[in-house]
């Protein structure tokens, strides 16, 4: 292995060689080694919030014509530290009658469950946590647990509006994990795998190629699931008490933040691993660890428009919201995938009499697969058409309209 | 190595606190939850029994999925017959649902 | 196989500490000055009345109740996907069979009304 | 003792404290968050187990959807069941006897067969055994019937559910 090529698979060897020749069993040796990656890992997700913190206030005001942060640092590029500081310093007060163990547990539990993620997230070829055969049945159990965070923070705080607003975003998150589940059943049904490595592998031409509207109902379920804007109606700051998080304080508060802004960024990796092919890109194949470049490329262009969306779209209604999940997105992520597997075995079955170039097979595909999207989306629009008229049929009773009454002649005379 | 003693000792056990669970709670959930142990019990049998005796066939696993099924479905059905009896008795206690007895 | 969970373990133990440490050390060198006031549950300024646990809409339990089984039925048809490329045409048409189910399903709770918020 | 028993141990006294505080713990909810940590505790085995599969449906079935519906469900049901009082029947030690009985009973006869203590043969194909349990699903000669009829199952069991809990429209 070189090392200018591939370090950590190097450095890794090397350790292990060393610990070995200390006389260390290699069971212990193994556990020290994934000790340390696991630790790397968790650290290198955990200071990333200290970065996009600063980046998405700095856009945020950019876009509302603000300067944003502009003082610690070049650019303000370190505000988050003397926020971190002051954050540290604040007091906890715990309301009564609170579970006081549950109440504590709650806000480790929201940030561990997003961090847990990246455990399974490619950044290389060879620098991966760990490489489960089950990893994207891992990740939606990962979300699972956020939502068990977010009930306990609510039913521990005896507060009313906490635990209504836990009821609500639990309603909220455990809603959108349907459509996400189901979308996320497409790349593991056109790469034959549910990897999360080899579903990168299998990604010669990018899902987002194979399939758009899998991509996009991902991406908006999980947008859901992170409970920010446009999907934030249940922690409102600007409206409604805030919800699960009412009675927190201190850095037990900030830690439901810190959740907040790390989930943002792992959906935008995750949407780039999945749909975006990860660490693909030229030269990785020679030169494993430009895959680290390519993948942060591409999450970050995605947590762009994730940032984007949180601060130009207005908030949503409850019943909206929960509408466009059950009666829009899930059926048309059902069909999609009734759809999909169709042509993809026919795709298959008719392959061989196909004679095409070994080279070109995945393109065909990829076109196809793209096809049958396209055809989809046309659909769906003069679905939503045809919907849209009849209901403004329903709606657009006459009503009596007031007219000005007519001036007198004579005024006018 | 674990011996396959340990594994179904162990489901034994967690099956009769379960059983425990059932036979003595007053509240109806709480004897919904001692039937989920006892579930759960019973696969992590289903999956040793796979593991240690068939390895290379595939009928343990599939009987746990199908106890996944049936347990997923006698949650949902039990716990909406509670919330209904609830809503028209007021009442959980399994001990108060006589109206069948006799 | 049982490495790559071993360092699921490790990562779990890990995750948990980042966020419980500083929590932990925070609460070392912050104040603690409580008083029955400050620690009142928070209502708007006024008095809390009665108890935290208000009656529920069942609507929540039906969404959640929704979700379970769609989950359940979800999970089954990942194994399916994951042995896709070796199905025959009757293995692809009984998860599609499978799939138009949970369609049915879709479709009867939304004809009884449930999907609705109001 | 190698490294595997220290974890099966350790894990097997955290989910039996776990269950035994699910059938006496006088707060409901508490004993909800009880029963996640034993399904997480069985999670763990099935990793044990060397069934990764079923350690994550695991948590997503059971923690992710069954334990959040046990928990609205006591919410929804709460006022009349206070956490002061006996939880328990008045002859809740007829139920232990029962109980531990039944464990000595299977004890004894587990312990009179011959495969008791057998150890685990060795997996061949790792990554080959989630296609095989897939094909296995749905292939007409063993578990097609099973699976079509668990999803039938489920749908059967929502709309009875949400027949039965589904407020009457006014």
């Amino acid at each position: 292995m070189n090392f200018i090529s591939d370090p950590i698979t190097f450095i890794a060897n090397w350790l292990g060689n060393l610990l070995l020749s200390w006389g260390l069993s290699q069971t212990f040796v193994t556990v020290i080694l994934k000790f340390i990656g696991a630790g790397l890992v968790g650290t290198f997700g955990f200071a990333l919030v200290i970065f996009t913190i600063w980046l998405e206030r700095k856009l945020y005001g950019r876009i509302q014509d603000r300067l944003g942060p502009n003082r610690v640092g070049p650019w303000g590029i370190f505000q988050t530290f003397p926020d971190m500081i002051k954050i540290f310093t604040k007091e906890y007060i715990t309301p009564v009658g609170a579970d006081k163990v549950v109440y504590n547990l709650a806000p480790i539990l929201s940030v561990s469950a997003v961090l847990l993620t990246w455990a399974v997230i490619p950044f290389a070829p060879t620098i991966v946590g760990t490489e489960v055969n089950v990893g994207v049945l891992y990740l939606v159990a990962v979300g699972a647990i956020g939502a068990l965070g977010i009930i306990l923070a609510g039913w521990s705080s005896n507060n009313k509006y906490s635990l209504l607003g836990a009821f609500r975003a639990v309603a909220q998150v455990v809603s959108y994990e349907v459509p996400m589940v189901l979308a996320l059943l497409v790349p593991v049904l056109l790469g034959r795998s549910m990897g999360v490595n080899s579903l990168v592998n299998a990604q010669s031409v990018w899902f987002i190629v194979l399939s758009p509207i899998a991509a996009l109902i991902f991406f908006t379920s999980s947008m859901a699931e992170t409970g920010r804007a446009p999907f934030d109606l249940l922690e409102a700051e600007s409206e409604l008490v805030a919800g699960y998080q009412t009675e927190y304080s201190g850095l037990k508060f900030g830690m439901f933040y810190v959740g907040e802004f790390l989930h943002a960024f792992t959906i935008s990796a995750l949407t780039a691993t999945i749909f975006f092919g990860g660490w693909r890109g030229p030269w990785t194949e020679q030169v494993p660890i430009l895959g680290v470049a390519w993948f942060f490329i591409k999450t970050f262009i995605v947590y762009f428009v994730v940032v984007l969306i949180r601060i130009s779209m207005p908030r949503l209604r409850i019943d909206q919201m929960l509408n466009f999940n059950w009666k829009f997105l899930t059926p048309l992520a059902l069909v999609l995938l009734v759809l999909t597997a169709v042509l993809d075995k026919a795709f298959y079955l008719v392959l061989p009499s196909l004679n095409l170039l070994e080279a070109a097979i995945p393109w065909v595909r990829a076109g196809m697969h793209l096809l049958l999207n396209l055809f989809i989306v046309i659909i769906t629009v003069q679905l939503l058409k045809s919907y849209k008229i009849k209901s403004v049929q329903v709606v657009a009773k006459p009503k009596p309209i007031a007219v000005a009454p007519e001036p007198p002649a004579s005024v006018i005379s | 190595m674990i011996p396959l003693s340990w594994y179904l000792i162990f489901a034994a056990i967690l099956f009769c606190i379960g059983l425990y669970g059932v036979l003595v709670r007053k509240n109806a959930i709480a004897i919904l939850m001692g039937i989920e142990l006892m579930l759960n019990s019973v696969n992590i049998n289903l999956i040793a029994f796979w593991r240690y005796r068939s390895p290379d066939g595939i009928a343990g696993q599939a009987f746990a999925i199908i106890v996944f099924a049936v347990a997923a479905a006698e949650v949902a059905v039990g716990l909406a017959l509670i919330i209904s009896i609830y809503r028209r008795r007021s009442s959980v206690v399994a001990d108060d649902m006589n109206l069948m007895k006799w | 196989m049982q490495s790559d969970w071993l360092f699921i373990g490790l990562f779990l133990l890990i995750v948990a500490l980042f966020p419980g440490a500083p929590i932990f050390l925070a609460g070392l060198i912050s104040p603690h000055r409580s008083n029955t006031q400050k620690s009142q549950t928070y209502e708007c300024g006024l008095e809390t009345v009665g108890d935290t646990w208000v009656q529920f809409r069942v609507q929540y339990y039906i969404f959640a109740l929704t979700f379970l089984v769609f989950d359940v039925e979800l999970v089954f048809l990942f194994p399916w996907a994951v042995a896709f490329g070796q199905l025959s045409m009757f293995g692809v048409l009984s998860g599609v069979i499978f799939i138009l189910i949970l369609f049915v399903e879709l479709l009867a709770a939304w004809r009884k009304g449930v999907l609705e918020w109001a | 003792m190698t490294p595997e028993q220290i974890i099966f141990l350790i894990v097997a006294v955290v989910t039996l404290v776990a269950g035994v505080s699910v059938v006496t713990s006088r707060n409901l909810i508490h004993s909800a968050l009880w029963l996640i940590l034993a399904l997480f505790g069985v999670a763990v085995f099935y990793v044990l187990l060397e069934a990764g599969f079923f350690a994550v449906i695991q948590v997503i079935v059971y923690i992710g959807a069954i334990a959040i519906l046990f928990i609205f469900a006591s919410m929804l049901t709460r006022r009349v069941m206070q956490d002061t009082g006996h939880q328990s029947n008045k002859n809740w030690w007829l139920g232990a006897l029962i109980a531990f009985g039944l464990l000595v009973g299977i004890t004894l006869v587990l312990v009179n067969w011959q495969g008791f203590t057998s150890l685990a043969p060795v997996l061949a194909n790792q990554s080959e055994r989630l296609s095989q349990l897939g094909l296995a699903l749905v292939s007409p000669d063993l578990y097609v019937l099973p699976f079509e009829l668990a999803s039938v199952l489920l749908v059967a069991a929502m709309i009875g559910a949400i027949f039965v809990a589904g407020e009457k429209k006014q």
